[in-house]
């Protein structure tokens, strides 16, 4: 493995992605509407990498919103086969360094247990990272909190940075480096700029400072004005909550997982009624506790990776290092009457 | 071969028995023969193909481990959907998971059941591991509470423990009936009133949450400690293996950590 | 994905107030007026029973056309049943037709128990318009799943 | 200090009000947020401008269970909502006090909002304090349906296809609207089981078109549904086009009357046959 950059020059590019998409499937950040989306690519299309994040998550495309795993014909008595599991190699690129860190969070979820999720397996094993350094932070971004760099490699095949006259790209694991052989990449000498990003702030409390504030009105007094949908949850990189259904027409069946949310009033409802999360403010905290919190607990890294999307996405903009920031207050007004 | 956990296994239903008016006993074997490899406490994921699956503690384990069964009160769709399968039909079985009771660990021990309604299910496997290895323990006591007598489940068994010496076996209702001439009265009073003190026991206790959570009040008052205390929670499942994340309580899964439970080591708020 | 086509045979799932238009489906039959034999009855106690929701369902199941008959006005055995359904079904019309059901793929009438006679020329004129369908997609019926 | 936020600062310093709900600019987003105001020394923060699109009519059923007496400045489309509200008793009149500035109209996404073009009431019908004069506005026809409208059956579906399946069943539609506040929603209810859960397209057209069913006749048209959806569904769309049938057969533009039952559960004998018969 090389350590060194190659430069693509800028007029390249389109050659390049098109030469990547001849042995696989290519998937780049798009354009639709009013922000970026990932999107299989097209031989030909124009393409531009957006400099910060890509406000949709790639993590549909590791942990699609709805997901066959089995077949069954309902009209027999038992005939359940499990899907096929995908194979066909494919390159994502593009993924800014909070997203890359979402798809490590969801591998400590489905593979670090011991019921590893092979279709899961599959849609990793099958994919090539080609990460992309920052080379701005949006004002909602704020990864540098969370332990994160916009400069961040952990979790790619390759990554490249946006250069002078083109892209600089370089390799990191033997998988990134065989898709780093194209003739249009030239070795160089030159560097990705290096950016001073802004210094990681303490804004969040430490999980144990956190769980105790459980029984505190911070949560009913925040949840005053949250609605309680599921649009920050879908839009998180590391929110891989899911539901499994039974789903039939006619001849045909499927058992499927869909994804869930934890801001739902149903998520944790028994069937006999009983809901441990009834209230607005419970189901804050609890999706609060487990960014912040439970993660480390339970997977040993925190599963907020401070990419803001749940800022942008929320209706009321409710700000979720700003939370965080209140609950940090919170913490030392207790501390301070307790000693 | 499933490649996901979330694929169930096909089962036969071999025998079907009425427990009460809603509650229904699933005597089943796996299709391929293979062993359910359950310990006292662990449960299963059964879905009925087309509607889905829901979360059941195994009710029962033949010595051979072939047989299992699982006990059903009627509440949802599933549910409803399961009491309506007769014997031969055949559903998907997934498991076993969660943690079991350490019942190495209370050898030499008392043990004394609290069960609740369709609470006693999960713990009608560590009767059933006790009263076969009655030599490792000291004693066991049953306290078994229902609505009413018509809400008395197993009761083939409680007339089983009622003969065997070893067993001491007290049944309540909630409310006085006709024809009834044991004890009267809620799980949590009763049990104060039979006033069992911690000396070398361990309290096993299942069934609605605030019977769990009253119980848990009544024993503490009788100058329990919560290590000698065991719970089996109730959450909303859906995976089962520590994934889909709705049965937290706090940093605790239910499905992986529990679902059984050392008092002291769930959270205080988790049975308010 | 493409939408299933409507069948040159529709199939129609059919509410009828069981006071009166059920009964008139039943004078129907025992009359011998003939009628399409893929009409679906649905018995439900008043047409102010029947929940839009029931319509949409019925076509994302896949039925080509779905009929709705209860009391003439001022007949409701409840009252005021019928009042109510028909500005419900005048609602759930509109809203069908807003996403692309066709609006000729419903049919709001009044049928009462002694119109035999009239249920059985509902019924044929219904499935004969649905016939003009033939081949067109069928909007709104649930996609086959994805092989 | 503006009018409103005078106001608002006596009404909190004399406790006529235990909390106001209001907006406020959170330097961090550039943007405003809803916020409940406690004290009367942070009135000055009130803002009341064209980036205040938030229906506050939705908090204020929980609000009014957790204060005693709540303020809340209201648009002319919240301000429907919340006569909606009171007509179907969520909300009891003498536990919140509205304050209700005259609106010019709200942006998304740097545009001027659709439905400010269709607005019948730029002040709230329910007014405790009017700030600015009240306008009478012309009844604006709903111009955003006329695309639909020259569509074929075959077009709009493809149109309404297409949008459907972008839907990721956040529910936020269903959140951010004040009259959609059933305890259990016909979509989490497990039997029977009209919506499925997951997301596919015939699942997604169920719940659109049952929500907005259930808001026939009812709904204020604030377009929170359509702003709030993360996946840019023309919502709205749906019930605008109840709307106009709600308003030209049965005469009624929901949430302006305060004494007016919402015509689907009201009982009219006198409609004629035709009303099933109508066509968009």
């Amino acid at each position: 493995m090389s350590a060194g950059w190659k430069l693509l020059r800028r007029e390249d590019l389109g050659a390049f992605l098109d030469e990547l998409a001849a042995g696989s499937e290519l998937w780049v950040p798009r354009r639709k509407g009013t922000r970026w989306d990932f999107d299989r690519y097209e031989k030909g299309t124009d393409t531009t990498f957006p400099g910060s994040i890509v406000e949709v998550s790639a993590k549909a495309l590791f942990f699609p919103r709805r997901r066959p795993i089995a077949r069954f014909n309902p009209k027999a008595k038992w005939s359940v086969e499990p899907v096929e599991l995908p194979s066909a190699p494919r390159i994502v690129m593009g993924m800014h360094p909070c997203d890359v860190a979402g798809v490590r969070y969801m591998d400590r979820v489905f593979l670090g247990n011991d019921h590893p999720d092979r279709l899961y397996e599959a849609e990793r094993n099958r994919t090539t990272i080609i990460g992309m350094r920052c080379s701005e932070m949006k004002p909602t971004c704020h990864c540098t909190d969370r332990n994160l760099s916009p400069d961040e490699t952990e979790g790619m095949d390759a990554v490249f940075a946006e250069a002078e006259g083109g892209y600089l790209f370089r390799a990191l694991t033997n998988k990134g480096e065989k898709l780093l052989g194209s003739s249009l990449l030239a070795a160089t000498d030159a560097q990705p700029a290096t950016r001073e990003w802004p210094k990681g702030r303490h804004l969040v409390p430490g999980p144990d400072e956190l769980m105790d504030l459980y029984d505190d009105d911070f949560w009913l007094e925040a949840s005053d004005i949250c609605l309680t949908c599921g649009a920050c949850t879908f839009a998180c990189p590391t929110c891989t909550c899911y539901l499994v259904a039974d789903e039939k027409f006619g001849d045909e069946g499927e058992r499927v997982t869909a994804w869930d949310s934890c801001q739902f009033l149903s998520y944790s409802r028994e069937t006999s009624g009983h809901n441990p999360r009834r209230t607005n403010a419970a189901r804050l905290r609890n999706r609060t506790l487990d960014k912040f919190a439970y993660s480390f607990h339970k997977r040993g890294m925190g599963s907020c990776t401070g990419c803001g999307r749940c800022v942008l996405i929320c209706p009321i903009r409710r700000s979720f290092p700003q939370l965080g920031a209140k609950l940090k207050e919170r913490a030392e007004e207790k501390k301070a009457r307790v000693s | 071969m499933a490649h996901t956990e979330l694929i169930p296994r096909p089962a036969t239903l071999v025998k079907v028995t009425n427990e009460s008016a809603d509650v229904m006993s699933f005597e089943m074997e796996f299709n391929d023969g293979a062993v359910m490899d359950s310990l006292p406490g662990q449960f299963v994921e059964v879905s009925v193909q087309g509607y889905g699956e829901a979360t059941f503690a195994v009710s029962r384990l033949a010595p051979d481990k072939k047989r299992f069964a699982v006990s059903v009160k009627r509440m949802g769709h599933l549910t409803k959907m399961l009491h309506r399968a007769g014997e031969g039909e055949v559903v998907g079985v997934r498991g076993p998971y969660g943690k079991p009771f350490p019942v190495n660990d209370w050898k030499g021990r008392h043990i004394y059941i609290i069960g609740g309604g369709i609470g006693l299910a999960p713990l009608r496997p560590v009767v059933d591991y006790v009263t076969a290895n009655r030599s490792d323990f000291a004693g066991l006591e049953i306290l078994f509470g229902a609505r009413t007598p018509g809400d008395m489940l197993f009761k083939d068994d409680l007339a089983a423990w009622r003969r065997d010496s070893f067993v001491k076996l007290h049944t309540t209702i909630d409310f006085p009936a006709e024809g009834w001439n044991s004890r009267v009265g809620f799980v949590p009073v009763v049990a104060k009133d039979l006033g069992l003190k911690p000396d070398n026991r361990i309290a096993v206790v299942c069934g609605p949450p605030i019977m769990i959570k009253l119980t848990a009040v009544a024993l503490r008052e009788l100058g329990w400690p919560e290590e000698s205390i065991y719970t089996t929670l109730e959450a909303k499942m859906q995976c089962g293996i520590g994934q889909c994340g709705r049965c937290n309580i706090g940093a605790k899964l239910v499905c992986k950590d529990g679902p059984v439970f050392r008092l002291d080591e769930i959270p205080a708020h988790a049975l308010a | 994905m493409s939408a299933p086509e409507m069948a040159k045979d529709p199939k129609i799932l059919a509410f009828l107030c069981r006071w009166c238009s059920y009964a008139g489906a039943d004078l129907a039959g025992t009359s011998r007026f003939s009628y399409p034999s893929n009409v679906r009855i649905v018995q439900v106690p008043c047409s102010g029973r029947v929940d839009p929701v029931m319509i949409f369902k019925a076509f994302v199941e896949g039925y080509d056309g779905v009929l709705v008959a209860g009391c003439h006005p001022g007949d409701c055995h409840y009252g005021t049943g019928n009042y109510h359904a028909r500005r419900k079904l005048a609602v759930a019309r509109r809203l069908l037709e807003t996403v692309g059901v066709h609006p000729d793929r419903m049919f709001f009438t009044w049928v009462s128990a002694a119109e035999g006679r009239k249920f059985a020329e509902v019924c044929t004129t219904f499935a004969e318009s649905l016939k003009k369908f033939a081949g067109r997609p069928k909007t709104l019926a649930r996609e086959a799943l994805a092989k | 200090m503006t009018d409103l936020q005078q106001k608002a600062r006596e009404l909190l310093d004399q406790g006529e009000i235990d909390a106001l709900l209001a907006w406020k600019v959170d330097p961090a987003i550039d943007d405003v947020r809803p916020t409940l105001f406690k004290k009367g020394d942070d009135a000055a923060e009130i803002v009341f401008d064209e980036r205040c699109v938030h229906n506050l009519a939705n908090y204020l059923p929980t609000l009014t269970v957790r204060y005693n007496r709540v303020g809340v400045v209201l648009k002319g489309c919240d301000g429907r909502s919340l006569t909606t509200l009171l007509i179907e008793h969520r909300i009891n009149k003498n536990s919140i006090v509205a304050l209700a500035p005259a609106c010019e109209g709200v942006k998304v996404n740097g545009a001027r909002a659709q439905k400010c073009d269709d607005c019948p009431t730029a002040t709230s019908p329910v007014a405790d304090y009017e700030f600015g004069t009240r306008k009478a506005k012309d009844d604006a026809e709903f111009k955003q349906l006329e695309r639909i409208e020259k569509m074929s059956s075959e077009e709009r579906w493809q149109f309404f296809s297409e949008q459907f399946a972008k839907c990721r069943r956040c529910y936020a539609c269903r959140q951010v609207c004040p009259l959609c506040y059933c305890e259990l929603c016909i979509a989490d209810q497990p039997e029977p089981r009209w919506i499925e859960p997951s997301r596919k397209l015939s699942a997604n057209a169920m719940w659109h078109l049952v929500r907005a069913y259930h808001l026939a006749g009812r709904c204020s048209d604030c377009g929170e549904c359509s702003r709030a959806c993360p996946e840019g569904i023309p919502i709205r769309l749906l019930n605008i086009a109840v709307e106009k049938l709600v308003r030209e057969q049965f005469g009624a533009r929901p949430g302006t009357k305060p004494d007016e039952l919402p015509p689907l559960v009201t009982l009219a004998k006198d409609d004629s046959d035709e009303v099933m018969e109508e066509h968009l």
